[in-house]
């Protein structure tokens, strides 16, 4: 039995900037001191992630960071959210998270959001049914933060 | 690390090719690869026999069963009931008597927790589980510790993912344990558990065995006399048999002992507002229409099983397990996770610097499917101090070449990721 | 006393022909005459595209659900889930979500019981069911109340076999009673009971209303949001689907607030032996790998009787019932049990100097199978001062020429034992 | 579509001496007094059955009668029944009972016992396997009576 180990149909979902960022993320330490902070966790693979957010003047955020254990398409999505909510204040965050759920599971998304072009590289997950979730984990984490809560809710 | 190479020494004829001319799925291709299922652990493959038995009872004699006097009803009870016949064969129980039908291992699981644990047990004891069990030989016991008053006890396992026998032993020293419920097999380490030692164990503090064998049964021949276990369970869909089924094997004496489960037809010989009569043997615990075409699919699968033999499917599996392991041990960067000396076909491994979330979705990608996470294992994995793992496992149908194919890809996925 | 004649006018383009050629048994022969298949309330015959999309499923796509990240694991459990849609779609349900995939009926009731009876219920309460109910819906709440303290209340029957809603209300005014549990169609009387009237009932005395649909569900358009019903259930293999798989349809809420029912992998977040986290939605009460086979077999069911549509259904079934009604009341000797004014295809009956039993051997010899006994309804029949019936039911497949065989069978039958 | 109307076929089950034993059963009857009794039941067609006995000189049965609600062959079983036990004491009664469950299972019977030709007319039940209880339960019934219970225990 000869099998094709060629993987040039995955390179889609592991652009070399995932690969890149799922290597050395830029945004994973432990940022102290925070103003909000929420865990996420996926029950399939047992991916974790803790996002915490400091705010400039107490609306836009100054930085965000996250630690995670966490698959490559989880840790980059996690390490591309930290970039792009720079700035922004709860009401932004929240509009991009629902354009990025729209891009990981639809492989587009309408949105003029600028920050959606630094993150269009994780639109191949759409691709991939069982691995939205691993991009959109972190996202969920950060709304959770948001709310105030303690941990996001899988679902 | 060759698992049981006696048995595999015995090699009997054993015509793989042959085997998978029997299961149709295994010529699909995936991702526009051939199909490697490596996933049997999880579910096992149909082979048309199966398919073929639920078919033709649907398409030519079919009805339910028990309630009527009419041929189709007849012929469809005792097709049925022939089944109980051949899994009371299989484990070389005592009696046809002795064995329930559920949906799967899970319900006969909760079916002894709610019905041994809550009519037999008493607030104060306790049930031993181990670190090695899979979710539905925990939750269950969890539920009866916080609605019934019993102790939860864990017996721990060793760090090559053995069972602990004085870790077992000491938890059963006050004799307050009623109950341990431990597993045959397990479904991520692949380790076989001693059950007779442990059902020794077990018998001389004055608990009840229960034997979770959802992975052994597949893999070899049981007799749970000889184990001396006291319950012993197993799901249908993983024996190459139909979702929807599944069993549950208990002494007489305790079935008789334990009131019903679920209320219904068929368990009951009478039924007043005041008062019901529950029926005798298994039928108190079959509540309603049973799983009637699955239960006839089970009984094919078990034909179909011992036609082959379990020696043979034995020998077959060590002998791939034994390759699997050189194999994926020569892995760069490779661990495995579980080193037990007496183990089964069921490999779980991390691979260094690539997840096993990113590891299964490129084998799938080369039609290799395994299966990666937590395997419904949770404390397991936080005792083997892992996250998730990928895990290969392997049925009748299982080659060598195509554990060549995924340990020769395994080594690209991880220089893919470096 | 012709059932529902308004249905019947319409009487749409239905070739009962058409649809006979699709279940393959119905060209069997019984001791060497056409079968005559008149059982279907207990269970009814499967169409080709029933027993085909689970051939299918097994030769072609097929794994574990919800825990593989694998090609052939994400097709199955898209298939697996879309049958949610489709069940939802059937009971116009407000969402997919509400949708719980059991065993059979009797486990979707024996699930309510245990979950909303032990964990929201409070001793003291009381459960309303009535005369006419199936063991399945009898059982459970007298498990309920002898282990847990709820009062269980009995509403009355009319001599003509209808729901007395007088004697229902009364038991409410107390506001006691936390759950009622109605059938909507009676499986031995044909009744359907008025459950939007029920409901409005129930809800004005404070209590919820569990609906038990096994028989209704088959003959007409469900819709739970408009009969106010808070639980329905119902069973697959009475719809023409596989045995193993049932329903059971809870609004959002109840579900949310009820703890699990049976514990083990798939309903569960996360794990640990402290503590288990459940997880949300329908999954909660699914433990253990499901029925997946099954599910899939049922949601081509759906897709059959959809594509025939309900509406054609309930006039052919009508048509049918009116034909039969007429036809045997013409036997002498032979007595109805049960004149409601809104009825279903379901007919039961006593014959002068023969008992049922008899009646019911005699016909098989002549290829037609009817249900003769108790029929899971040991209270109904003391109330109808009867020890059993034969019982004639009507499905989709059923001609009237079927009918006139039986009529004329019977006269013989009566003669026979004169 | 036409059937055949012949009951010929079941003429094996329905012998003329059951229908008359059914029709006009000769032991069927509420005896008092009597030293032992019980009741049976099938509980898939709700027949039952209530068998009484009484003893001359305690040991051997001076009379049997039996009052039922059953179908043809329960009512013929118990009949002949009560006429072939007269006159046996408690351990012919039970090897009978053996006897007839195997020629209604079996439809015959390796049995020397005289009584057996009476049963004989029975045997046809073997041939309906729904109906075998049928024809036992009258005799489950009688054991019951003998073991000293109120009720036979049906499996
Ligand atoms: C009215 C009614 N309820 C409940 C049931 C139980 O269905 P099942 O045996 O499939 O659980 C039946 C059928 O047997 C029925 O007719
Ligand atoms: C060891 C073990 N126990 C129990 C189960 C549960 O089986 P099922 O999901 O069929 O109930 C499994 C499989 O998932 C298993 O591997």
């Amino acid at each position: 039995m000869s099998q094709s180990h060629s993987f040039d149909d995955v390179r889609d979902l592991y652009q070399n900037i995932i690969l890149d960022r799922a290597r050395n993320p830029r945004h994973m330490h432990r940022m102290e001191p925070f103003d909000a902070c929420a865990a996420g966790e996926n029950p399939l693979c047992g991916d974790q992630v803790e996002v915490r957010v400091r705010f400039a003047a107490g609306t836009t955020v100054a930085e965000a960071a996250f630690e995670a254990r966490g698959c490559a398409i989880s840790m980059a999505s996690a390490d591309l959210m930290a970039e792009v909510v720079r700035g922004r204040d709860a009401a932004a965050m929240r509009s991009l998270a629902a354009d990025f759920a729209e891009l990981a599971r639809n492989g587009v998304s309408g949105s003029a959001d600028p920050a959606i072009s630094t993150l269009q590289p994780l639109s191949g997950v759409s691709e991939y049914r069982s691995r939205v979730k691993c991009a959109t984990l972190p996202w969920s984490a950060l709304i959770a933060a948001l709310d105030g809560a303690k941990e996001s809710s899988h679902d | 690390m060759n698992a049981n190479p006696k048995l595999a020494d015995l090699a009997p004829a054993f015509d793989v090719e042959r085997i998978r001319a029997d299961f149709p799925i295994l010529s699909q291709r995936v991702h526009g690869k051939p199909f490697v299922f490596l996933d049997s652990a999880a579910s096992a493959q149909k082979p048309r026999a199966v398919i073929g038995a639920m078919s033709h009872a649907m398409e030519t004699q079919y009805a339910n069963v028990h309630r009527g006097l009419h041929w189709m009803s007849e012929r469809t009870s005792d097709a049925y009931e022939n089944v109980r016949d051949q899994v009371a064969a299989l484990l070389h129980a005592e009696s046809r008597e002795e064995i329930v039908f559920t949906r799967n291992s899970t319900e006969a699981i909760n079916l002894v927790a709610h019905s041994y644990g809550r009519g037999i047990l008493k607030p104060g004891q306790a049930v031993l589980i181990t670190e090695m069990e899979h979710h539905a030989n925990i939750v269950p016991w969890q539920m009866l510790r916080d609605s019934h008053g019993i102790e939860l006890r864990v017996a721990g396992i060793t760090d090559s993912g053995e069972l602990d026998l004085a870790s077992f032993a000491s938890l059963l020293e006050d004799g307050r344990v009623g109950l341990a419920a431990v597993t045959h097999m397990s479904n991520v380490l692949g380790t076989y558990n001693p059950i007779a030692r442990v059902a020794a164990l077990a018998h001389a503090a004055g608990a009840q065995l229960l034997v979770d064998g959802s992975q052994a049964v597949v893999h070899r021949t049981v007799d749970v006399q000889a184990l001396g276990a006291d319950f012993y369970v197993f799901t249908g869909h993983k024996l190459y048999g139909p979702t929807g089924v599944g069993v549950l094997w208990a002494r007489r004496a305790l079935l008789d002992a334990m009131p019903p489960f679920m209320g219904g037809g068929d368990m009951i010989a009478s039924v007043s507002f005041e008062r019901s009569i529950w029926a005798s043997g298994p039928t108190k615990f079959e509540a309603g229409t049973p799983a009637i075409i699955e239960v006839i699919g089970l009984g094919a699968a078990i034909d179909y099983v011992s036609a082959i033999g379990f020696d043979a499917i034995a020998a077959h599996e060590a002998a791939l397990t034994g390759h699997a392991l050189s194999r994926l041990s020569a892995v760069d960067g490779l661990r495995i996770v579980g080193q037990a000396k007496d183990r089964g076909g069921v490999i779980s491994f991390t691979l260094e610097g690539a997840h096993a979330h990113d590891v299964a979705t490129l084998l799938d990608r080369n039609g290799i499917a395994v299966r990666a996470g937590r395997h419904c294992a949770d404390p397991l994995m936080a005792r083997m101090g892992v996250t998730s793992t990928a895990r290969a496992s392997f049925g009748i149908y299982t080659t060598h070449a195509e554990i060549d194919v995924l340990a020769d890809t395994l080594v690209r996925v991880r220089s893919f990721f470096q």
